[in-house]
């Protein structure tokens, strides 16, 4: 057992933060879920690629540096120590790229993974629909053979995309076999949002942004190239992602390690009553937790293991631990607390609201739960 | 011993609950929301205008003074619809701070004055200058070097043709104000929930608007602060009974994996513990009321443990209404968000959660739960 | 809306503080799940009988003084206030009487009532079985008519019967239509504990006491006058009791209340870290809103109206109010709370094991969230 | 970074395990608690000679002085291993506490007998005289007139050969003695776990069986309290384990209204909560482990975290156990009480989950994560 970085990995952490140091803006984007904000996020991971920062794990014929679990993980604890801005890309590079690496033919990571590396295709998910948000076997929106038999053809409706109303491309799960049932004859699809058929509803979310959007679909063709994986296959091929989603990728500790430092300042600050007190540490020890957690599990990977079911756990704790983080930031700010002010007030609150997403989205915690019982502590079903 | 409200009441609460089911209703909300300056004036205007037809802000004004002359048991009910409708007029500040705070003030000049605008003239008020902490009570105004007073977080300013306002320095202690608008700046400050009008105030001291200074100003606004803690709890009240009600209806008509998702334990027992806490809050609340109105010794108290009660059952009921919607509530298209940012808001203005528990447990270490003014010295 | 006692109320609370001042034992009674400690209760709610204060809210023809359920209340604070004896015959005033008074015959009433009053007979409830716990509903044991077509035999095994190792007496429901289903075809019994074929096996509790019991039914015969209410209506016959169980009439406010004003001066003698301050106010204000809510639904049944299904709540408050109180005292005795001494360390986790039973007994919370969800709030079943 | 353990470590826990499902049984655990005086030090005797012939009390003893000369990452596993069997005997105290103190001090002579009856003649040990309060290390034991000390709540001292025993004044600070058990008079104290062996013990002042004083001894006292807080949370993750794994096999195989009541979501949630907070307390006992055994400047902070999630993990585990079980987890004959009493005295012991926040806090706060020895002017 050793907790400690390599000469090499603490070198690594050196040469990322003083790249950081020296290119991340001064001041705040705009937010990405405006059209001007979305195209800066854009700009910034552009400026990432070109110096190889954008997917450092990735393989280096696609833009990547080739680099293992933990240097990923170095990386981003002075990504998010640096206050970067949020990744734009996000869905595409921590989503779909896994995905399309272990299940892509060479084409595809050929055509599709430098674009997305440096920013020039954005990627959204198409994953839930209107009835099927927890349920996701329940989706409708179905995909048939075109007239020429050299494609498909698309209708139905999805939501809660992220990132949608300004995306190039969007990946999702369409059912090929209409007669099948829930999970059979699903199939994962990557289609262009300027296709003919295509039709984006953004969503307002509850801060008036429009993060979200509703995709319609309407007899939108897709060459046969753009399966990823089997024909009937789509529902392994996305839980693979989901596994990366609740698994080691999507959320790294580091975002919630910085969100506990700042929390610390902020009690430092502002002091606050003994009840704060509490609740600093409880998230301190918490994000630091998940951290821990995050190289025990990296160290299985490291070793050849499987991330492992204990991953269903980590969706709960990272998603209770940002909401508890964020509301006691707004318990230490008080009667401040609803201002949305520039600085700190109205950045926790937005924190905040962007937190309780978090215990439903990537499959509720209610759904999380079931699944912890039933395959770690081994309970029957239903 | 009779723990019930009468038959008038009832009626009271009721007759209000009807008229914002339409005045209120989450359709006027929206557009309150969408509303440019000049529009959602003109619908505040007009929903006051309803607001004083039924006599609501001038519920508890003596009849002496052409009040109403009612109490704070009649008006709790009133309060908790106006929290149940979500109103953004402020009718906690006008009626159950403003109100009696003026009334009891009389026949000084300017409290008569600024009682007579309420009563005869239906203007709303606005009120700032206090806040409440585990110390006891504070002043956020701040005084510039031209000798103008800043007072954030002041509560209905746009539209109150008169602000109460309070300040405090550490030589003359504490003074109240009634500051017509015309002598106030009001800068907007952007804010959470578009229900609750915000703004910072910049006035001018002046003595022709003084109500009351040194010790007299104090305990005026030390029984404003508990007049605010059990008053935000009625509105908190009703903020989670109507949370509580749109997710269960929701749950029961949102269906994955084949059933309701009401009919999972899962979501039943969330619902269930929001519910309960809300149970056992309500009577605290009440309680508050008739500890107001019968000037209890133990209002302070009182009003500090229903603060924290109302709190944490509106906090837990806007958790479980935000879960059990999902995805889905998280829109701005689903109501659901009006009534979970007003309680984000309430539930920390007028002192949060926690810091109400530890002025109880002051009160109680004081042994005669006695009331707030003397707080600033039991810190612990 | 009066939230003040009558004079006359106030002058029943004094007339009651001065009767217990002068009559609780100075030295608590020995535990009253020993044989010596039972007769020591026995002895002191004889001793309250004879001066009516064992049952002040009955009929004063059964030993009571026909007073209203806030002279109830009141009686309930000064007598936790006085910190006299646990009620051994609690089951049978708290539990049965309730229901004898509703559903009893005149026979009945002036046979059983007295000497529960005056401790002469002690109750125990025979309701869960082995298989039926939560699930009330699913009750095997059965009583079938005698030969003699005068009574009945019964046959099956209770469970969890407090008191069940020493008392005179067990009420509770037995199947007496094998064919009808769960809830129907139950009745409801009163049974001797001498009567032949009874057999009782003591259960050791968690701390080694003995209040459970296992009571076994090998062909015994009761007579007909020992049915209480209808043959078959026996479920509707218990659920008033559990009604009252979880209402207003177990669990009196003045046993919260009394603890979190302990706790409070645990707190005081022993300071403790600031986090234990916010459980202490939690405790004290929790306490009184249970004393509050009492209030509130007390006097909707003054007035005349039922209970109602609010009912359901108490359950779920008053015993987490317990546990929570019980914790809170455990948490500022620090080190010291495993200590099993005579007086503050021993009499709060004795206080903190009893108050685990809490969630569990009379309908777990689990059952009692279903009900307030599918009563209170309407959701669907199952 | 390599945050795993190895084969070898692997191997150890897993003889451990095997060792202890025979010798440490719940029928071996029910025949402890209904055995006499004389049959108790038997079954203690027995029981230890059977641990000792495994290595485990000498495991972290150095080779030099004729131990197996492994570390604390080696040990962490076998303590587990000890909670999930709710070992009775003093493992802890010994292996983890006294042997490492000991072995500090040498080539001191009393700590060099000491530690020779330790790996030579397989005594265990009794420790005490060491709380962790929010305010750092104190001492509990009392000085009284005639110069006895005594000291309350030492764990193991009935079956001890020797007590590690702690104490401290004004004037001299602390001190540390390895006092031998036929110097001692121990008063068994009723406590309410039978395998977690308490008692008072009164102990001579005698400078024969002193260890160190002063600095020195402050030092190996707050080290003391550091590997106790690891050690300890290393127990309490065996124990929550061992009552989730009961529990869930009780859930699946007790059926109420119609089916298994582990099928029930609010059962299943329950359980869900326990399993995910052990999840996370788990890398944060190992890492306080490896913290120990590397000397890190961020022992006492690693050490509190961990105690405090361990606790916290323990005692939901312990909470959720019970409800699941329902009354019969009430009952002596159900097996969990065992586990149960043994969680709710050892989440409380060597300093509880919310003093161990307060002191990761003060850690933090320190900014270097300093070690506890400093903590005494950090109050807060």
């Amino acid at each position: 057992m050793d907790l400690t970085f390599s000469a090499e990995q603490e070198a690594f952490r050196a040469e990322a933060r003083a790249w950081l140091a020296a290119h991340v803006p001064a001041d705040p984007l705009p937010s990405l879920d405006t059209a001007a904000g979305f195209e800066a996020h854009r700009a910034w991971e552009r400026t990432m690629f070109e110096d190889r920062w954008s997917v450092v794990s990735w393989p280096t014929e696609y833009g990547g540096r080739d680099l293992g679990i933990f240097e990923w993980l170095v990386f981003e604890e002075e990504y998010y120590r640096a206050r970067a801005p949020k990744r734009v890309s996000q869905n595409g590079i921590f989503l779909l790229a896994p995905t399309m690496l272990e299940y892509g033919t060479e084409a595809q990571k050929a055509r599709y993974l430098p674009p997305m590396a440096s920013g020039e295709e954005i990627w959204c998910q198409g994953w839930s629909e209107p009835d099927a948000g927890s349920d996701l076997a329940g989706i409708r929106s179905r995909a048939a053979r075109n007239a020429g038999g050299d494609g498909w053809v698309l209708n139905g409706q999805k939501t809660w995309a992220s990132r949608g109303a300004f995306a190039e491309w969007c990946f999702g799960i369409f059912r090929t076999d209409p007669e099948a049932e829930r999970h059979r004859g699903l199939t994962y699809f990557l289609v262009a949002m300027d296709s003919p058929g295509v039709t984006v509803r953004p969503i307002p979310q509850i801060d008036g942004e429009t993060g979200f959007a509703e995709i319609f679909f309407d007899n939108v063709e897709v060459p046969e190239d753009q399966v990823l994986g089997e024909v009937g296959a789509g529902w392994s091929v996305a839980m693979a992602t989901a596994g990366s989603e609740r698994g080691l990728s999507l959320r790294s500790p580091a975002r919630y390690t910085e969100a506990a430092d700042r929390l610390l300042q902020l009690f430092h600050q502002r002091g606050g009553p003994a009840a704060s007190a509490d609740a600093v540490a409880q998230a301190h020890m918490d994000a630091e937790a998940y951290q821990l957690h995050t190289y025990w599990t990296a160290s299985r990977v490291a070793r050849g293991h499987a991330v492992g079911v204990e991953a269903s756990c980590n969706k709960i704790f990272w998603s209770e631990t940002d909401v508890a983080i964020h509301g006691a930031a707004l318990d230490l700010l008080g009667p401040d607390a609803e201002l949305l002010e520039a600085g700190a007030p109205g950045e926790w609150l937005d924190g905040y609201l962007f937190s309780l997403a978090g215990p439903i989205y990537a499959g509720t915690n209610e759904i999380q739960r079931n699944v912890v019982a039933e395959r770690l502590l081994g309970l029957p079903r239903g | 011993m009779d723990f019930a409200f009468t038959d008038e009441q009832d009626a009271l609460r009721q007759g209000v609950r009807t008229v914002l089911d339409t005045e209120c209703s989450v359709d006027a909300l929206r557009a309150f929301e969408l509303a440019d300056e000049d529009g959602r004036a003109e619908l505040a205007r007009n929903r006051w205008a309803v607001l004083a037809e039924l006599g609501a802000p001038a519920l508890v004004v003596p009849e002496a003074a052409n009040g109403l002359g009612l109490g704070d048991v009649d008006l709790v009910g009133v309060l908790e619809e106006a929290g149940r409708a979500c109103l953004p007029e402020p009718l906690l500040e006008t009626a159950a701070l403003a109100a009696p705070t003026l009334a009891a003030l009389l026949p000084d000049r300017a409290a008569a004055a600024a009682l007579a605008a309420l009563v005869e003239d239906d203007v709303s008020f606005a009120v700032g200058g206090v806040d409440v902490t585990v110390d006891g009570v504070v002043s956020p105004t701040a005084v510039s070097a031209d000798g103008t007073l800043r007072t954030p977080r002041v509560v209905g300013a746009r539209d109150a043709a008169i602000a109460l306002l309070a300040c405090r320095d550490a030589d003359s202690g504490w003074q109240l104000h009634a500051v017509p608008a015309d002598s106030c700046t009001v800068y907007p400050t952007p804010a959470l929930s578009s229900s609750r009008d915000l703004s910072t105030v910049h006035w001018p001291l002046d003595s022709e608007t003084l109500l009351a200074y040194g010790v007299a100003a104090e305990a005026a606004v030390s029984l404003l602060a508990d007049r605010a803690a059990a008053g935000s709890a009625a509105l908190l009240v009703g903020l989670a009974d109507r949370m509580l009600a749109m997710t269960a209806t929701y749950a029961k008509e949102r269906h994955q994996f084949g059933k309701a998702i009401g009919s999972f334990q899962a979501v039943k027992h969330q619902l269930a513990n929001a519910r309960v806490a809300l149970e056992f809050a309500r009577p605290a609340t009440y309680r508050a009321a008739w500890s107001l109105a019968t000037a209890q010794p133990t209002l302070s108290h009182d009003a500090s443990m229903a603060k924290a009660m109302a709190s944490d059952a509106a906090d837990l009921a806007a958790r479980v209404g935000l879960q059990v919607h999902g995805a889905i509530g998280y829109t701005w298209e689903c109501d659901l968000h009006f009534f979970l940012k007003r309680t984000w808001a309430l539930s920390r203005a007028w002192g949060d959660a926690a810091t109400h528990r530890r002025l109880v447990l002051a009160q109680v270490r004081r042994g005669a739960k006695g009331t707030r003014t003397a707080m600033s010295d039991s810190r612990q």
